[in-house]
Order: C-alpha cells, then sequence, then structure tokens
C-alpha cells in the first residue's frame, strides 16, 4: 500500500515533470525552429557572461527561451483589467492547465519493470478506464479558455474564448471518435493495454501499430489533436491579427506564461495520445521482452531491465518527433477562416468518424472479436 | 349441416368496394368508370351469390353456408357475431337481390345518362346492396337490424336524392320517420326476446340458437316479440298502418323505385316474418293479425289503385297490395308461398317500374297517364315487356304471377281464413282492372301526349331495353319453378324453401282447382272491365266518377288517410312540441340549466383565476406543497 | 470509497450546490453547478458506477455546460442587483424546501429505509456490463433516446433559427439579382 | 462502502437545493441550472441504491438521465433563447403572459 502510494507519487511527479521539461524544449524549439523555417537567426542574446561562446559553441537561444523568458514573465506585473471579474480571471489559467496535466498520469510510458521485487507500472495511474477519464480531462480543458475570455471584460478575449470554446467542442467530437474507434479494434479501455496490444508484428515483420489498422482515425485525431491544442491552422482563438491575443489578450506575466504552459502541454499531450493510440507508445518495432526478434530471423538477446528503459526512451522519442512535426505544421500552414473550420469540423471529420467506427464494428463483429 | 365457406364475404365485399370507389375515386374519373364500376361490383356479387347458391343446392336439404368473421358484440353472457349465413331462404332472397339489382343497376346507367350527380347515385345504390345484403345473409337478428337500418337510410338517400326540390326532401323524410317507428318496434322486439330468453340463461341472437332456443320463450313473450317486430315489417313493408310513405317514395328516381320500392327492400318485412317464422308459429293470434293486416292492405291498396292518374302512383299501390299479399301468405303459415310471391313479384313489379321508367324517360318525366296513350307503336319493346309484366301481376296463366297467387289464396283458404281469402280474390279483380287500365290508358288508344313532347319520342337504349327483356322472361318463367303438386317437378320451390322455414299444414282441405278458378275468374272480371272502360266506352270512368263522386274522391284521395294522420298524429305533436317542449321545457328548463351552468361556471371561473398568476414559480411552489404533501401522507399515515 | 472521501466530496456538492442558487452573477452560478457535477461524478465512480460517472463528466460537464455558458454569454445576462422578486415567495419557498429535505431524512433514516444488500457481480460498472444491460433490457429505450436526441437536434434548431424578415429576404434577392 | 442513508440524504439535500433554486431564483436559466441538480440529485440515489442492490439498472436509468438531460438542455435553451429574442427577458416574473 505504501509502496504503491511512492511509487504512484514517483511516476506522476515523474511524468508531470517530464511534461514540463517537454513544454521547455517545444518553447525553445518553436523559437529556434520557427526561425529555421523562414530562415531568421531567432533569439540568440542573452548568455551567462558569454558563457557558451567562451566554450566555443555558438549561442543557440536556449537560455533565451528556458530560463531569461520564464523569469521575465513571472517577474512582469500581474495585471487585472477594470471591470473584469477578479476571481475568474486569477482562476481562469490554472482552469486551463490543471485539466491538461491531470491528463498526463494516464499516459504508459514504458512497460512494466521489476524494481527490489516490486512490480511497477510505467503509468501514474494504471486506470481500466483510462481513455473514457482522457476524454473527461479533454473535455474539462474548454472552461479555461472560456473563462478566460468572458472573465476580461474584453471584447476581443470574449470573441476568442468563444471562438475556443465552439472550436473545442466541435473537434472534441471528432477526437472522441477516433478514440473509440481504436477502443473499438483493442476492445479495452486501459491505455496500458492498448500499447501492449500493439507488440508484436504482422506478416512477420510490420509492427502491429494501430496506425496500420486505423489510418483514417490517425488523421482524424492528428487534426482534431491540432484543433484541439489551438495551433496553427486551427488558431483562430487567439489569430493575433484579428483579436490581437484572443482569450488571453489581457493577461500579463505569470497568468500568461501559464496560459503559454499550457499551450505547449496540450502539444505534448496530443502526441503523447497519437504515440499511445497508433504509435505502439513505448513499443519498438521487433523488440520482444527477450531482445530483437529482427524480421529476417535473426535474434538479439537483451537484459529485461534494458528492454523497459529502451521503451521508455522510444516513447520520448516518439513523442518529441511528433511534438517538432506538429511545431512545422504551424509555421508551414496558414489559418483557416473560422466557417472553414467549422465545416471541416461537422461535415468533414465527424462524418468521417462515424464511418470509421462504423467500418470498425463491423470489422469487430466480423472477426468475432465480441464477447 | 352446416358448411363454412367465407366466400360468402365476397359477395358483400364488392359493393362495399363499390360504395368506396364510387364515393372517392368517382367524382374524379369519371362517367365511364363510374358506370362500369356501380353495375359491375353487383353483376360480380350475383356472380359470387351464384356460386354460393349452387355450392348450398347441391348440398342435401336443410344445410346451410356459413362465414363467421369476427366477433362483435360482447357484453357480459350475451355476444354477438359477425356472421354471415346463406340457408334456402336467404339463398333464394340474394339471388334475387342481386340478380334484378345488376338488372336494374344496369339499367340506371341509361336512366342517368343526363343527370350530373352520377357518382352520388350509383354510390347510394351500391349503399343500398351492401346494406340488404347484410340484412339478408345475417346470421343474427342484431346484424340484420344493421341491414335493416342501412336499407332504410339508402331509401331516404335516394328518395330525396334530387333534393333541390323541397317537396322530394320533405318525402324523404317522411319516407324516414315513418320507418323510424317501425324500427322501434322492431328494435323492442329484439329487446323482447333477448330479456325473455337471458331470464332462461340463453343469451343469444343467432338465428340458429334462436330457433333451437325458441320453447323457451313461452307463448306470451313469442306473441309480444312477434308483434314488435311486425310493427317493424309494417313501417318497411309499407303496410297498413305504415304505408303512407311508399306512394310519397315515388319522387325518386325511377330505378331506385324499381330495386328498392318494389323488388327488394320493401319485402324485408316479409323476409323478416318468413325468417322467424319459429317465433311467429308459437303465437297464433299475431299470425292471423299479419294475415289480415295483409289481406286488408291488399284490398285497400287497390283499390285507391284504381283512380290514380300518375302511372307511379298506381304501381306504387300496387306494390302495396302485392307486399299485402305476401303478409297473406306468411300469416297464413305459409311461409314458402310468401317467400314464392316475393320473388315473381320482384321480376314483374320491377319490370313495371322500368318500363313505366322507361316510358317516363321517352317522354321527358311525364308521369301523368291522361297525358299519354297510344305509345304501343312508338315504344315496342317497352310496350311488350310490361304487357308481359301486366299479364303476370294479373295472375294470367302461364305468367310466373298466376302460380304465386294462386299459392297464396289456397293457403289463405286452407287456413281457415276464408274471409280472408275472399278478400284476397277480389283484390286480384281490382289489380287486374287497374293495371289494364295502366296500360290501355299508356300505349292504346289515341295519343293525348304533348305536341311538343311527341317529337322526341323514342324507344330507350338497348343498355335500358336489355334488362327489360330479361326481366320479362323471368316474369313469364320465374313462376314454372313451383308448379301445382303432381305436374312435371311439381312444387320444387316449396319444397326447397320448406327446410329453412318449416312447412304448411292446411287446417281446411279444399280443392285447389275450384279455388283457383275463383280468382281466376275474378281476374278475368276485372280484365274484362278494363276493356270496357277504357277502350271500348271510354266515357264510363268520367261517369262513374260524377256519379259517385263521393266514393271517387275518397279513393282519388287515398281515404284521406294523410289528412287523418296530419289530424290525429301530426297537429297535436307540433303543439306540444312547440307549446309545451319548446315554450315551458326548453326555454325554461333547459336553457335555465345551460345558462345556470354556464354562470355558474363563469362565476367561478372568475374567482378560481385569480390563482393564475402566471408566474411559473407560483406554481412550482404549490406543486412543491403538493409533493410535501404526499411525503407526508407516506411518512405518517402508510409506513406507519 | 473511504469516508474522508465521502465527507469532502459531500460538503464540496452541498456547498457548490448551495453556490448555484445564491450566487447573482449567472457565470458563477454555471460554475459552481459544475463544481457539484464534478462532485457528484466522483462520488459515482465511488460507488462503482465508472463509466456513468466519467459520462457525467464528459457529457454533463464537458458539454451541456458549455450549451449553458454560450446561452449566457448571448444572451448577455448580468449581475443581479438588490433584492428583487417576491420576497414572500423566496421565504416559504426555502422553507419549504427545508420542509422537504427534513420529511426526506425521516424516510431515509433506517426504520424506513430498508434495503436488501447483494453482492455486485464481476466486472459492476464496467463498460461491458453497462452495454450489456443497454444492448439487450433496454435496446427499446435506448433507440426511443436516440431518437430523441434527433428530434431535440431538430427542435433545437427550429428554436434557435432566425427567422429573416420577409422584406429583408426580398431586398437581398434584389441586389443579389 | 458508506451507509446508504448517508449517500441517500446527501442526494436528497441537493434536491432540495434544487427545489429551493427553481422557486427562489427569478432567472429561468438559474431555474434551468436549479433543475439540472435535481436530476442529479436523483441519479446519485439510483447509482447509491444500484450499488447495493448489486444491480446495473441504476446505472443504466441514470445514462437515460444524462441523455434525455442533454435533449432538455438543447431544445430548453432553443427555448430560452426565442423568449429572450421576443420578450428581452429571461425573468420569470416577467413572463406572465399566462395570467388571468
Amino acid at each position: 500500500m505504501t509502496t504503491e502510494l511512492i511509487a504512484g507519487a514517483v511516476k506522476a511527479i515523474l511524468m508531470i515533470v517530464l511534461a514540463l521539461n517537454l513544454s521547455l524544449f517545444l518553447l525553445y524549439f518553436e523559437r529556434k525552429g520557427s526561425a529555421l523555417i523562414q530562415d531568421r537567426i531567432g533569439s540568440n542574446r542573452v548568455t551567462v557572461t558569454g558563457l557558451g561562446q567562451r566554450m566555443g559553441m555558438p549561442n543557440l537561444g536556449i537560455i533565451n527561451t528556458t530560463i531569461a523568458d520564464p523569469i521575465k514573465m513571472f517577474t512582469k506585473e500581474d495585471f487585472v483589467p477594470a471591470g473584469a471579474d477578479k476571481f475568474l480571471h486569477t482562476l481562469a489559467p490554472f482552469l486551463a492547465l490543471f485539466p491538461v496535466m491531470i491528463t498526463f498520469v494516464v499516459i504508459p510510458f514504458g512497460d512494466t519493470i521489476s524494481i527490489a521485487g516490486q512490480r511497477i507500472d510505467l503509468e501514474a495511474a494504471n486506470l481500466n478506464a483510462g481513455a473514457l477519464y482522457l476524454l473527461a480531462s479533454i473535455g474539462l480543458g474548454v472552461y479555461g479558455v472560456a473563462l478566460a475570455g468572458w472573465s476580461s471584460n474584453n471584447r476581443w478575449s470574449l470573441l476568442g474564448g468563444i471562438r475556443a470554446t465552439a472550436q473545442m467542442i466541435s473537434y472534441e467530437l471528432a477526437m472522441g471518435l477516433a478514440i473509440i474507434s481504436v477502443i473499438m479494434t483493442f476492445g479495452t479501455l486501459n491505455l496500458q493495454e492498448i500499447v501492449r496490444g500493439q507488440g508484436g508484428v504482422w506478416f512477420g515483420f510490420l509492427p502491429r501499430w494501430a496506425i496500420f489498422t486505423q489510418p483514417l482515425a490517425f488523421i482524424l485525431l492528428l487534426v482534431a489533436g491540432a484543433a484541439e491544442s489551438k495551433r496553427v491552422p486551427f488558431d483562430l482563438p487567439e489569430g493575433e491579427s484579428e483579436l490581437i491575443q484572443g482569450y488571453f489578450t489581457e493577461y500579463s506575466g505569470g497568468k500568461q506564461a501559464v496560459f503559454m504552459l499550457t499551450d505547449f502541454a496540450e502539444q505534448a499531450l496530443v502526441a503523447m495520445l497519437l504515440t499511445t493510440f497508433f504509435l505502439g507508445g513505448w513499443q519498438i518495432p521487433w523488440l520482444m521482452r527477450d531482445g530483437f526478434h529482427l524480421p529476417g530471423g535473426a535474434f538479439i538477446a537483451l537484459p529485461a531491465l534494458a528492454v523497459s528503459l529502451m521503451g521508455v526512451v522510444a516513447f520520448l522519442v516518439k513523442v518529441v518527433v511528433l511534438c517538432m512535426f506538429l511545431g512545422m505544421v504551424r509555421w508551414t500552414l496558414p489559418r483557416f477562416r473560422y466557417d472553414q473550420l467549422m465545416r471541416l469540423g461537422w461535415k468533414g471529420l465527424v462524418p468521417l468518424g462515424l464511418f470509421n467506427v462504423m467500418v470498425t464494428a463491423f470489422v469487430v463483429v466480423a472477426t468475432g472479436r465480441v464477447q | 349441416m352446416t358448411v363454412e365457406f367465407p366466400a360468402l364475404a365476397l359477395i358483400l365485399l364488392f359493393p362495399a368496394l363499390g360504395v368506396v370507389f364510387n364515393l372517392f375515386l368517382g367524382p374524379r374519373y369519371g362517367r365511364r368508370a363510374v358506370n362500369l364500376v356501380g353495375p359491375g361490383v353487383i353483376f360480380v356479387a350475383f356472380g359470387v351469390a351464384t356460386w354460393a347458391f349452387l355450392t348450398l343446392s347441391a348440398m342435401s336439404p336443410g344445410g346451410a353456408l356459413a362465414a363467421h368473421l369476427w366477433g362483435w358484440i360482447e357484453a357480459g353472457r350475451f355476444h354477438t357475431e359477425f356472421g354471415l349465413r346463406l340457408d334456402a331462404l336467404s339463398g333464394v332472397m340474394v339471388m334475387i337481390v342481386t340478380g334484378v339489382g345488376a338488372l336494374i343497376h344496369l339499367y340506371s346507367v341509361g336512366y342517368m345518362a343526363h343527370d350530373e350527380d352520377f357518382a352520388r347515385f350509383f354510390t347510394y345504390m351500391n349503399l343500398f346492396a351492401f346494406s340488404m345484403l347484410i340484412l339478408i345473409l345475417a346470421d343474427n337478428l342484431l346484424m340484420m337490424f344493421v341491414g335493416w337500418e342501412g336499407v332504410g337510410l339508402c331509401s331516404y338517400l335516394l328518395i330525396a336524392f334530387w333534393y333541390t326540390n323541397p317537396q322530394y326532401a320533405y318525402n324523404g323524410r317522411k319516407a324516414f320517420v315513418v320507418n323510424r317507428i317501425g324500427d322501434a318496434g322492431f328494435l323492442l322486439g329484439i329487446f323482447t326476446i333477448v330479456a325473455a330468453l337471458g331470464a332462461h340463461g340463453v343469451w343469444t341472437l343467432d338465428f340458429v340458437e334462436l330457433h333451437n332456443n325458441a320453447a323457451l320463450l313461452g307463448g306470451a313473450a313469442a306473441t309480444g316479440a312477434g308483434f314488435l317486430l311486425f310493427i317493424g315489417a309494417t313501417g318497411k313493408s309499407a303496410q297498413i298502418p305504415l304505408y303512407v310513405w311508399l306512394p310519397d317514395a315515388m319522387v325518386g328516381p325511377t330505378p331506385v323505385s324499381a330495386l328498392i320500392h318494389a323488388a327488394t327492400m320493401v319485402t324485408a318485412g316479409v323476409y323478416m316474418v318468413a325468417r322467424l317464422g319459429f317465433i311467429y308459429t308459437m303465437a297464433p293470434a299475431v299470425l292471423g293479425l299479419v294475415a289480415t293486416i295483409g289481406a286488408l292492405t291488399a284490398l285497400f291498396a287497390a283499390t285507391i289503385a284504381i283512380v290514380q292518374p300518375d302511372i307511379k302512383k298506381v304501381l306504387a299501390y300496387s306494390t302495396i297490395s302485392q307486399l299485402g299479399y305476401m303478409f297473406l301468405g306468411v300469416g297464413s303459415g305459409a311461409y314458402a308461398s310468401g317467400i314464392f310471391h316475393l320473388m315473381t313479384h320482384a321480376f314483374f313489379k320491377g319490370l313495371l317500374f322500368l318500363c313505366a321508367g322507361s316510358v317516363i324517360h321517352a317522354l321527358g318525366g311525364e308521369q301523368d297517364m291522361n297525358k299519354m296513350g297510344g305509345l304501343r307503336s312508338k315504344l315496342p319493346i317497352t310496350f311488350w315487356t310490361m304487357f308481359v309484366a301486366t299479364l303476370a301481376i294479373a295472375a294470367v296463366p302461364p305468367f310466373s304471377g298466376y302460380f304465386s297467387k294462386d299459392l297464396i289464396l289456397e293457403a289463405a283458404y286452407d287456413s281457415g281464413h276464408s274471409g280472408l281469402w275472399f278478400l284476397g280474390v277480389l283484390t286480384a279483380g281490382f289489380t287486374s282492372f287497374y293495371m289494364f287500365r295502366l296500360i290501355f290508358m299508356t300505349f292504346f288508344g289515341e295519343s293525348r301526349v304533348d305536341p311538343e313532347r311527341e317529337h322526341h319520342l323514342h324507344e330507350s337504349p338497348p343498355v335500358m331495353t336489355t334488362p327489360l327483356i330479361v326481366l320479362a322472361i323471368l316474369a313469364t318463367v320465374g313462376g314454372w319453378v313451383n308448379l301445382p303438386a303432381g305436374l312435371l317437378w311439381g312444387d320444387a320451390f316449396v319444397r326447397f324453401l320448406t327446410p329453412a322455414v318449416g312447412s304448411f299444414h292446411p287446417i281446411v282441405e279444399a280443392s285447389p282447382a275450384s279455388l283457383s278458378a275463383g280468382a281466376s275468374v275474378a281476374s278475368g272480371l276485372g280484365i274484362a272491365l278494363a276493356y270496357l272502360f277504357y277502350l271500348r266506352l271510354p266515357g264510363i270512368p268520367a261517369l262513374l266518377a260524377w256519379r259517385l263522386k263521393s266514393l271517387y274522391d275518397l279513393l282519388f284521395n287515398k281515404y284521406y288517410v294523410d289528412e287523418l294522420y296530419n289530424f290525429i298524429v301530426t297537429r297535436p305533436l307540433f303543439w306540444v312540441s312547440n307549446n309545451v317542449l319548446n315554450r315551458a321545457i326548453d326555454s325554461f328548463v333547459i336553457d335555465g340549466a345551460a345558462d345556470g351552468a354556464g354562470l355558474a361556471v363563469q362565476t367561478s371561473g372568475q374567482i378560481a383565476r385569480r390563482a393564475e398568476s402566471g408566474n411559473v414559480q407560483h406554481y412550482a411552489f404549490v406543486y412543491l406543497l403538493g409533493a410535501l404533501g404526499i411525503v407526508a401522507y407516506y411518512l405518517f399515515l402508510v409506513t406507519r | 470509497m473511504p469516508p474522508f472521501l465521502y465527507i469532502f466530496l459531500g460538503a464540496l456538492a452541498i456547498v457548490s450546490a448551495l453556490g448555484v442558487i445564491v450566487q447573482r452573477n449567472p457565470v458563477h452560478s454555471l460554475l459552481a453547478l459544475i463544481a457539484t457535477l464534478m462532485a457528484v461524478a466522483i462520488l459515482f465512480i465511488g460507488e462503482d458506477a465508472v463509466v456513468v460517472g466519467f459520462l457525467q463528466i464528459i457529457v454533463y460537464a464537458g458539454a451541456i455546460m458549455v450549451l449553458f455558458l454560450f446561452v449566457i454569454w448571448l444572451l448577455n445576462l448580468q449581475v443581479e442587483t438588490g433584492p428583487t422578486g417576491h420576497l414572500a415567495l423566496k421565504l416559504f419557498g426555502s422553507l419549504a424546501a427545508a420542509l422537504l429535505v427534513t420529511e426526506l431524512f425521516f424516510f431515509l433514516a433506517p426504520p424506513h429505509l430498508q434495503v436488501k444488500f447483494t453482492r455486485q457481480p464481476l466486472g459492476y460498472g464496467s463498460l461491458a456490463s453497462l452495454a450489456g444491460k443497454l444492448f439487450t433490457d433496454y435496446l427499446v429505450a435506448f433507440e426511443a433516446t436516440s431518437v430523441l436526441l434527433l428530434a431535440a437536434v431538430v427542435g433545437s434548431v427550429a428554436l434557435a433559427r432566425r427567422l429573416p424578415a420577409a422584406d429583408d429576404s426580398r431586398a437581398a434577392e434584389k441586389t443579389a439579382s | 462502502m458508506i451507509p446508504l442513508t448517508y449517500m441517500m440524504s446527501l442526494s436528497a439535500i441537493i434536491f432540495a437545493i434544487g427545489v429551493a433554486g427553481v422557486i427562489i431564483r427569478r432567472n429561468i436559466l438559474v431555474m434551468f441550472m436549479s433543475i439540472e441538480l435535481m436530476l442529479n440529485a436523483v441519479n446519485l440515489a439510483f447509482i447509491a441504491l444500484g450499488a447495493r442492490l448489486g444491480s446495473m439498472d441504476g446505472q443504466v436509468i441514470v445514462f437515460f438521465v444524462m441523455t434525455v438531460a442533454a435533449a432538455e438542455a438543447a431544445v430548453g435553451l432553443g427555448i430560452i433563447i426565442s423568449i429572450f429574442r421576443n420578450r428581452e427577458t429571461v425573468h420569470a416574473d416577467d413572463l406572465t403572459l399566462m395570467r388571468w
């Protein structure tokens, strides 16, 4: 009991630290990556007494983004506009961040490992209804932005809030349908079991990743996830050219930092969801518990602990790659118009998702995988 | 032996389909479709009826076909089915109704060719056929009553077919009201039977079960029920004292008069008495009354017919008179004879009406015989067929009327009613007289037709003359199904019917030949007198009318019966309605009660509406109080 | 469910439910309602109704309440100022509600409330057991509910549709042509 | 397991609060929210009883209640919007057109 609690707490902290670090990495990638894509230099000024240069490193601006920016933000004045609902204005950023952060606890980041005779699941909370928990907490993410927009007593904020709310509600549906398809494929709500179900190979070489059985659902979740995290091309709620900063126009200082953190955490979350549901989570192709079984028949034996740790690393690699992919999308595509966004959501993704669920149900019944 | 024969329902179904088609689609699809469907469904029904009848004939005597369609009324131990039954009696009736009905429908196509309301006409006609078939095929008294009311309704609708004429509408209403009086008797008769049998634990109106349990009824109940049912029959079949509607019913289209007021509906009373013969046999007093009423009506109507100038009125009184014969027959206990006359009468009286219709049609609506004459050469087919019918009704051998009328008079004498027999013979003489008067005034002598109408004189189209010819053949040979005993196949018809209606038990033995001779002599005298009066010495009728003015007026005005009824019944009724019911009861009591109720409601509403604040929350609060009360009730009273 | 969790969630539910009806600002009322729903949902989960509990969060808190929020925005509802309405009604309404809860307490105390406890079958509250019930015993109700939802969609669209004024549409046609 | 009486009492309290909300709040939107409170209180009772009777029926009924509540919310809010459009008010005591 006690060890379980301790293990759970450790895992939760681990996961949150991971998420926060990922967010910081994304912040950095956002600055420098976008500069790379747009043929700029990007942030490069702040050094700690020229440390990097002395060591012969080019200034990558990593201090700018990971240390100086947060310090700057948290030390700025926390401004509450006149006529704003002060209580809600303060509550909103945390309402936005909270659901995202609690979602991380059900993401499995590694296989079960044995330490000192204890079997520890590398997942902060191994819930049987994990997928439902996921959907529930994502669904709650709406309130932060909605209330932020409303409580600022600012038209642009309110418009941004309304846009964000409508957009998230709409795309949540497509997201849910994509996830339901995967759930039906694996017959479980438990995320760890979904990942385990993606172990092994078909035809001797193809990993059993769900992206191969549910390609449509993968695209659906990718698009809906991007929209859910309000990323370009779905960044209408904070479209600078129209709404200044959207729902967090009236936020400054630490609260704005929280909103930005939420954004990056959401991006990381989407990447983790895609990894977990479609890209085999911590699974490495051809790697079994005892080592690699390569397609040609070759076998490389590995110790169990190493296999587990490799799984964790594989998960991280997949997530980071997906995050970078999402970032690249952000800096390459133009923004939708609002009606186009709604049309895509309701007339494009939702019917596709329903169709996908129907086909999946048919196949599941046809292959006789129903109790 | 009863065999289940579901196809009986088809006999009803086809006219019903005709009604639906003509009512809803007739106006849209036009005259050709209606002319096809209207008569067509009756012909199909006739075909089905023939099939059923042949099936019945092939069975041993006493057999019957039945179709138990569905349960109808379940009330306590009383239950009635919606079932059909075809035995010898209803078989003969169905054949008459569908056969003669089909011919008359066909005739109507020609007769109504210039009327705009053809779809409505055929709707009513098909509805009539449907109702009449229900009446006949019913396997219980209640369903028979349904048909009984249905034909009454159709009769009303068709008499008042040209409803824009107020007099016609009035006549239709009169027929309906008079029929309702009879129907009340019928209904009371049904109640009497149910009550009397229910007292013995038998709750049924099914004919077969009634027959089996008739002994339980007892003499008194049988007398009461028979009498009440006979009141119904006098209404439907136009007997004294409820005959007054039939002459007025002649304002309807002539095919209607032929089908409803000559061949079928008016004979329903006779059919009913024959069908319930087992009850009447238990009530000799009522049976005697039936015979007496029949004989009196026969003579009474015949005397009126002598002086009527209107060709259809003559035929109407003739119909009443012939119906009287039928009642004389069934009243004498010879049900089969009555039905036999019913059949031959359907042929020749239907034919007579159709011929009269043809004449009227040719003359463009003229019905007064004083404005006819000499039409023999202009309307040859009509003349010859009508002549055949006249010979039949005048009981000239070997035409059909001879056999049936003879049989009835014989039965009347043999059952001990020698007085009634004499009345019948007298009536036979009158009958020949007025019928030949009609023939002579219409077809012989000088033409008294309006010169204008003379031009348009034309024989009717084939669609009208074909039914005439077919009916003329039937009127000739129809009587041969029942020849005097011992001749060829003998009394086949009576033998066929006997299992269904019971046999006739003569009390007095008389030589058939002498009786027959008496009737024949009377008929012959009638013909001779008519010949004398209307062809040889045309002055005599006027002279007689002048010399016997009071008698003539009495007959011409139909014995002032309408006026008498008006004085005895209608005027007092109006007075009571107006002075007592209207002024006292309606204005004061009923209006007062209605106004008072309204005022009370209004006043209490004025007070109670204050509770309607329009605010939902007030209502919710009251609702909550109610919920509190319910919870408290359970808390303190139920669970304690 | 540990007792402290019940006490915490129960207190949260009651306090936030009170918040729904005492807050002057409709948005605050709505937030209080969401808090109540969350607390009740977690109570559901504690009572072995895992799926229903999560559904409550997804459907109720995540979707229906957003609808409320939208409507509040759409109508631009402001904070209510000053005591309004029928004060007597408020007083007696509160009293009646208090009386109701008192009565119900009597009802729910042991002498009245007697339930025959039964062991929960294996997999109680799981998605499979819920779906099993839904698609067998309650299939007709389930299908009827789907029809009801469709009707509600059509109905709400028809209700909220803004009918274009006849003149406006005609003018629009003119300009279009 | 928490004693049934406690769960039911909690349900009763929330229900009574909902009832009070319907009666004392004049804003029909808040009245609507109070109705949702009542529904939830009843749902809680269903769940608590079902868990103790070992029966899934309670949960199934809660499922249906939630579905119906969704439909009700959609239609109800539509009605509120059209009322507001026509009458420019959402106060129950201003909407007394059905007064005597």
